[in-house]
């Protein structure tokens, strides 16, 4: 009756995801030296996918883009690294401290059965550790292989490594320096173990892996998801900001599969910054 | 099937009269010439580039209420040069391409459309006057004679159709639309978002970081229309109708108030790119059912 | 049990911050009485009125849109005399009466707040240089120097704490302002409604007979608090906040920005007077959840 | 979930009966010389009660408040004596033409079982036409009594007759002038039956009589409805023109009990108009 009436379309749950919900932080924990995962009371986040994401609102400071690290039982964690102003204060909270959360938003990944790869580099280990439970809920078959440029940047280590030792999923870890796990990448992991087959390989990190992982399933035909960056101002697919390829990031990902991937011809290689200007990513 | 929509608007020939709005998508060269293609949509804007890039402001830039939304994105933008090598590499328009563009001064406004209006890809301009949260934009737009002054200016310069995007935060709005058409603009734009705020009640702050922030979406929509049914009753020149069309019968309704054409914002967030289509439909049976041949017969009918 | 709402504002003593806004119910003095008795009712303001009687437009004069009212009264009103007469066998009231009055010209507005504020009933006057559908009013309300000029004349004459109400449709709103208050207004109103129209796509008609209309409702609200919010800024006298309240948090939203005191209009229609209980409560309870002890406390706190 | 968000109360009844709707006359009824009954298909009002009225907009002239003199089928009728130019023009319409109506609007009657006395007089008669379908639907005891200026005016007389004769009610007509039935008014002849002990009575016409006919319900302790004019202007009880006492006609009437229209101490003696001003009634 009121859509008949209004001729507006009326997206309640559009309207309830973007109205910002203020809240108190109500657990933090460290888990490496510059990254912090914080949890927060929230009913919309129940009903999240892996790789959808929470726009978070520092008060005083910035509005920026979380992955969804955790969501279960009416909490949902974010899990930053402090690598600028916003991230930095963020990583500074304490529980109590209030931020302000719009979501969950965007197009997460397809949690589907079979033998899954599951790539993370760095912070992009955020939405593929809620990934993982996902599979597991729905009893996939979970490689996971984690790259960190050293041991004492190494996040979800402990927490893999016992899902591993519980024989739920396969872990593989590698640093850069060697100082923990395999001395190497996670792409030299991924890319030696692919070839045993995989129904589908979820990546997020860096471009340079994405980009790696990409051109890897192309060429063996394996199909592929990954989360991507873009820079995101409304969180609602108006304002173009976030846009790569004719891709909105914020509405039509972060997510995207293999096709879309390429099709962007960018990723990897260049990214608009705040002004929309494309800037070179190496 | 149906009434043909083709309008011809300041000397371009749109396919419908459905625009997409400026600052909505429109920083991607490849996203505009995407959406200029789709079947149903008459002409595209690019968001206002100015002479050298801007960030805008920090986040929060925008705040979603039931009626509306409040934007202060502030303006982010390339800048000129960078958005012209956008375009180069974009490929060709399906439809008319519309470059909207601002500046803070006479000279810097004529500049920047020079520079803007020498791009093949670009069919018209449209001069923004009326961003409600950039100091030193809307400041020009209240004032006719300083607007006359950048008009002329332009159009000395600038062989391509010109557009004046209109601010309805002033009661000078007609004055300004007269004062734009008698310098020699082709078209007018009616309207830009008007100035408002949100407020966070828990944390008693501002929610937008730029603190004020413009309101669009069908909270607008009333007023928007007035401001083109105001125009339309004293300047001759066509009028772009912009601000919180939502359905077809926003589109009628503009339509009947005098805009030749319709701009669309807001709406896209909820009903995504495809809104052209629902809304090109709705028109097209709405002149059916009236027994009205073309677009241009009902343009204005309200005032008679 | 909750917070004390009292709040002084321009002298005047208000049980609480919430006041029947101009126009609203404001005609009948039994009806005025009657409101201004509820116990969470801060005060009560008449319809505007005039020198001379004024039977408004004919119908339709009000537009029903999903987010607010379109209204095209015309200012109906008896005029002073037998306002007056109607004040006289009214009864005494529960809280203050706000006489709202207007003129065609600066003489008329001072002696028709001459005779209106000879009433002892009338605690306080509201200058209405507002209406945006009534012409030779909002004209006044856009010059800052006839506003000035208005006030200085009424406060020559007249004892009583005199408001200003503001209009929303110009940029120049606190200039307006700063004018009243350094020419001697006690208090703002912050604000009218917003010049809009409403048009049928069936008749192809104006919907108003007298074609342009106020905005009002939940659509003018982030507008209204934008104006509060700016004019708070720059200028020192209270300001009762007014457009489209409909809830507690949006009281507290607009003092947050700046009111000393919230004004109701088109909230009435749907949930009827009672509505002055709800919004008392909520603001109770909320200062209470703030820890916070008086509404002055938190009058303009989001600036800080 | 919108009722939350929105913080406003979307009353969608409320919206939806004040949106104007733009409908063709499908039927005209000329009832006497000056009177026409029209009737549009309308879903609105199926759900309405006797004493409710419509705003009905004549395009280009006015709105003017009308009560429902019928409902049923999908189809709902006023009934409208020409006396100004809205009248007028309303009377001149044929079928095809446009009108646009809000509603229904305000309080009606309470139709209640029981011995009910129906008093009517001139154009006072139309939502007590509606009335008595609505008691005889729930098998009340209907007498009616219709006045009349003289035979030339009459309204609904044939329908009422036709009732009569089939037993439904017991109908009286009066006339002043005598050329139909009674000669006299619908007073003189309620006055004499109202002590034959009624549970309700319920009045429309002109004040005069309403005033007499409450008096006498006062005097003999019976309850009694009647249904009062109020300058309308928005129909909605916000703008005030239409208040009598401390009531709003279009919200908490048009229809009052006996109680509530003593209150007003107005009844029958003055009236606001167009500007606010007390108008003498005689
Ligand atoms: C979909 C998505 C999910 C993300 N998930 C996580 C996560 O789970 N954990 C995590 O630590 N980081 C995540 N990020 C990255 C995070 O948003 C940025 O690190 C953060 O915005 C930097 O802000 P800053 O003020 O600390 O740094 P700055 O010094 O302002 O910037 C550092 C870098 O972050 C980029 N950046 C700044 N603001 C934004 C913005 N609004 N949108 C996108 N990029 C921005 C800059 O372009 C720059 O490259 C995600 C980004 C996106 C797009
Ligand atoms: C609740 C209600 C129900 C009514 N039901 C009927 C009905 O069923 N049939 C019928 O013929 N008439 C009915 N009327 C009366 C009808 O509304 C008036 O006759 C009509 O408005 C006159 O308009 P006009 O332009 O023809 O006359 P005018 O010459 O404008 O006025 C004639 C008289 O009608 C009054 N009037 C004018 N406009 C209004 C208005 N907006 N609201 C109230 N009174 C007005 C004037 O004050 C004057 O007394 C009803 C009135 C009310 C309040
Ligand atoms: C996110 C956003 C960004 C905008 N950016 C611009 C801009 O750069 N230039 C401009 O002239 N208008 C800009 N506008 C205003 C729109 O073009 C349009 O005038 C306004 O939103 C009203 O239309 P709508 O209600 O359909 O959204 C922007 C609006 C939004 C919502
Ligand atoms: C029906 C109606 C009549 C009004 N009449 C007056 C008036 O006479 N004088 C005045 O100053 N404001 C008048 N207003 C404006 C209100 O006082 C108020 O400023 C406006 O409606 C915004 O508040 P709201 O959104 O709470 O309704 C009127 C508003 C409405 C809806
Ligand atoms: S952030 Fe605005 S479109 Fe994605
Ligand atoms: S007509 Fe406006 S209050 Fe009744």
């Amino acid at each position: 009756m009121w859509r008949r009436l209004s001729v507006y379309p009326i997206d309640e749950e559009f309207l309830e995801k973007h109205r910002r919900r203020v809240t108190s932080i109500a657990r933090r924990v460290d888990e490496c030296i510059d990254t912090v995962s914080l949890y927060v009371p929230d009913r919309l986040s129940i009903d999240s996918t892996p790789g959808q994401f929470l726009m978070v609102w520092i008060p005083g400071v910035d509005e920026i883009p979380l992955s969804i690290s955790y969501a279960d039982g009416g909490m949902v964690g974010v899990t930053v690294r402090g690598i600028g102003e916003a991230t930095r204060r963020l990583c500074s909270f304490q529980p109590g401290d209030r931020i302000g959360i719009r979501g969950p938003l965007g197009r997460g990944f397809t949690v589907r059965k079979g033998r899954s790869l599951i790539v993370g580099g760095g912070i992009g280990v955020a939405p593929l550790r809620y990934l993982v439970y996902r599979l597991l809920d729905i009893d996939a078959e979970v490689y996971v292989v984690f790259g960190f440029s050293d041991k004492l940047h190494t996040i979800f280590v402990e927490e893999m490594e016992r899902l591993s030792s519980g024989k739920l999923i396969e872990f593989h870890i590698a640093t850069e320096d060697g100082s923990y796990g395999f001395k190497g990448t996670a792409y030299d992991i991924a890319s030696s173990i692919i070839r045993e087959g995989f129904d589908m390989v979820y990546v997020c990190g860096p471009e340079a892996l994405i980009r790696k992982i990409l051109l890897l399933c192309v060429e063996w035909g394996i199909p592929m998801e990954a989360s991507i960056e873009g820079y995101m101002k409304c969180g609602m697919g108006i304002c173009g900001s976030c846009v790569r390829g004719v891709y909105r990031v914020c509405r039509d990902g972060p997510v995207f599969d293999r096709d879309k991937l390429m099709e962007m011809e960018e990723i990897g290689l260049r990214r608009r910054g705040a002004s929309g200007i494309m800037e070179p990513l190496i | 099937m149906g009434v043909d929509l083709g309008v011809e608007l300041a000397g371009l020939n749109l396919r419908t009269p459905l625009i997409l709005a400026s600052g909505i998508l429109g920083l991607s060269g490849r996203l505009l010439v995407e959406i200029s293609r789709i079947e149903d949509v008459g002409a595209v804007t690019t968001k206002s580039i100015g002479l050298k890039p801007r960030d805008g402001y920090p986040n929060p830039t925008i705040a979603v209420l039931p009626y509306g939304f409040i934007n202060s994105m502030g303006l982010p933008n390339p800048g000129v040069d960078f958005f012209l090598k956008e375009l180069d590499e974009a490929g060709s328009f399906g439809s008319p391409l519309i470059a909207s563009f601002y500046g803070y001064s006479i000279e810097e406004i004529a500049e920047t459309a020079r520079i803007i209006a020498s791009h093949p890809s670009v069919s018209a301009l449209e001069l923004n006057v009326s961003c409600p949260h950039v100091s030193g934009i809307s400041e020009i737009g209240v004032k006719p004679e300083l607007v006359a002054e950048a008009v002329s200016k332009v159009k000395k310069e600038v062989g391509k159709p010109l557009f004046v995007k209109l601010s309805p935060n002033t009661h000078l709005i007609v004055d300004v639309a007269r004062a734009a058409a008698e310098a020699g603009a082709d078209g007018l734009t009616a309207v830009n978002t008007v100035k408002a705020i949100a407020i966070d009640a828990e944390l008693c702050k501002p929610i937008l970081s730029g603190v004020y922030g413009g309101l669009s979406g069908p909270a607008l929509k009333p007023i928007a229309l007035r401001c083109v049914y105001e125009i339309y009753e004293e300047v001759e020149i066509p009028i772009i109708g912009c601000g919180g069309v939502s359905s077809y019968l926003d589109v009628v309704e503009f339509i009947l108030a005098g805009a030749s054409a319709v701009a669309l914002g807001s709406v896209i967030a909820l009903k995504g790119i495809m809104v052209f289509r629902e809304l090109a439909r709705g028109l097209s049976e709405y002149l059916e059912r009236k027994g009205v041949r073309s677009v241009e017969e009902i343009v204005g009918l309200s005032h008679r």
